[in-house]
């Protein structure tokens, strides 16, 4: 079985609330459990506003696009902004072992993505970038 | 739209927030503590068993006023009731580390 | 029967007691806080908010540890979470001129 | 509407629990309020609780008579004892008023009976002491 549905909406704080909705009403279909739907709705949150606050450069510059499909393995949400491209290689993970002094210097957010999605990939191409997340659904136990 | 309340009690504050805290609501959670801070009271219990949803932002907002409650040994700011959920972004985020997070309000204002 | 936990905190303890206190198991919560007192502690929440019933004889109980806590000025015991029944009957009983009597165990520990 | 019943029971503290449920059974059918309710068990335990203690002077040495009677008005329990007589005009009323140091002297007991139930009358006969409490119906609101 497959299916998707795809949402397009402006890059703004206030809509970070409906993206959320989207998406876990995509992640129920899929049949996730909650500890997975929440790791969908964090990973999904970090990304759009990641998209608002870096890749436009404020709210209200441009439209965010996202897509969920069902798959055998679970769930995939793919985001597609217009704004400044990055290196995602460049930013460094946390250093979680770090003293209280080194902390908050950025870089959680992406941190965070990709130890709650089984799978989190950029890519970039002139005016267009896309990530590409997938969470899996765990077996019943 | 978070609902955050607050009290002063003798030792430190008691402040409740309820609601998702994401970057658009983060800063008002921001604000609210650092009233606090600004008034000279830097021993802060936040009760986090009404948050529903906490993204980075949302815990980055959490790191900066913790940093600022414990400089010169002045304060902390204690969690108190995370639901399991947000335990567990805690935990994979290493904040544990760093925030003391209790099973009960008692018990964090009980430890000032 | 009743059920006793305790906890000792930085500046209280926080005692829960669940069940019927009457004439039968008032002396087992009596014999809990002295334990406490006898260790040198005079600052006592207790959480009656699991007290199904309280006879006189749990008030007279209550009232003795009162004043051994609050001689020389060197603690008290505070009531949290009495429900509206056991509230009433504080007030009929004209405790609450003795008693303070919290809403909350985080509000009762923090006024120590 | 009359009905009426009673319970013969050994003066034991660990019987006021079966006590307090015989006289809760009919408070309820007696459709007392739960507040009303409260009070009859308080008074009933109170009473109870005095007659072990002062009228035999300890648990184990006489039985307890309850009776239940359902009138238009409420409830009416009946207590016997088979103890020490005492006269309860002594007995004077805690000075809600006094400072901590005068608390807890004693007469907490009748005072609270006094001031849950509508009516409470001792009467003393040789060798048989009896007492008589009302809890009246409210109206529901
Ligand atoms: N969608 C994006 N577009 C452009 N830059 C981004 C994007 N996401 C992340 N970045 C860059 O990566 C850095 C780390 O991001 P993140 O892990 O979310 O932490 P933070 O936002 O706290 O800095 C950001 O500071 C930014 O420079
Ligand atoms: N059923 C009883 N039989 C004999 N004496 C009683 C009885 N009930 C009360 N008394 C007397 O009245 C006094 C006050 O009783 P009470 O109000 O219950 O307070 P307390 O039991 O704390 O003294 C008792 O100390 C006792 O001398």
């Amino acid at each position: 079985m497959t299916a998707d549905a795809s949402l397009k909406i402006a890059g703004l704080y206030q809509n970070l609330v409906k993206i959320t909705d989207f998406v876990t009403k995509w992640a129920r279909t899929a049949r996730l459990n909650d500890r997975a739907m929440y790791a969908v709705q964090m990973s999904v949150d970090e990304a759009c506003s990641n998209i608002i606050e870096h890749a436009y450069g404020g709210e209200g510059k441009g439209d965010i696009h996202l897509r969920c499909e069902l798959l055998d393995a679970g769930l995939r949400v793919t985001i597609v902004d217009f704004g400044r491209p990055f290196n995602p290689q460049l930013v460094e993970a946390p250093n979680l072992r770090a003293p209280l002094e080194e902390w908050g210097a950025g870089g959680l957010g992406l941190f965070l993505m990709r130890q709650l999605m089984d799978e989190v990939s950029f890519s970039f191409k002139p005016g267009r970038n896309e990530l590409v997340m997938l969470k899996k659904r765990t077996p019943p136990a | 739209m978070l609902e955050i309340t607050g009290q002063e009690l003798r030792r430190c504050d008691l402040v409740k927030v309820r609601g998702r805290v994401d970057s658009d609501t983060a800063p008002e959670l921001g604000r609210a503590l650092h009233d606090i801070i600004k008034a000279g009271r830097f021993k802060i219990v936040l009760n986090v068993s009404g948050v529903s949803f906490m993204s980075s932002a949302g815990l980055r907002q959490l790191i900066d006023i913790l940093k600022t409650c414990k400089r010169w040994n002045r304060g902390n700011l204690l969690l108190a009731e995370a639901s399991p959920k947000l335990y567990e972004v805690l935990e994979l985020a290493g904040l544990l580390s760093i925030f003391s997070v209790y099973k009960t309000e008692a018990e964090a204002v009980g430890s000032f």
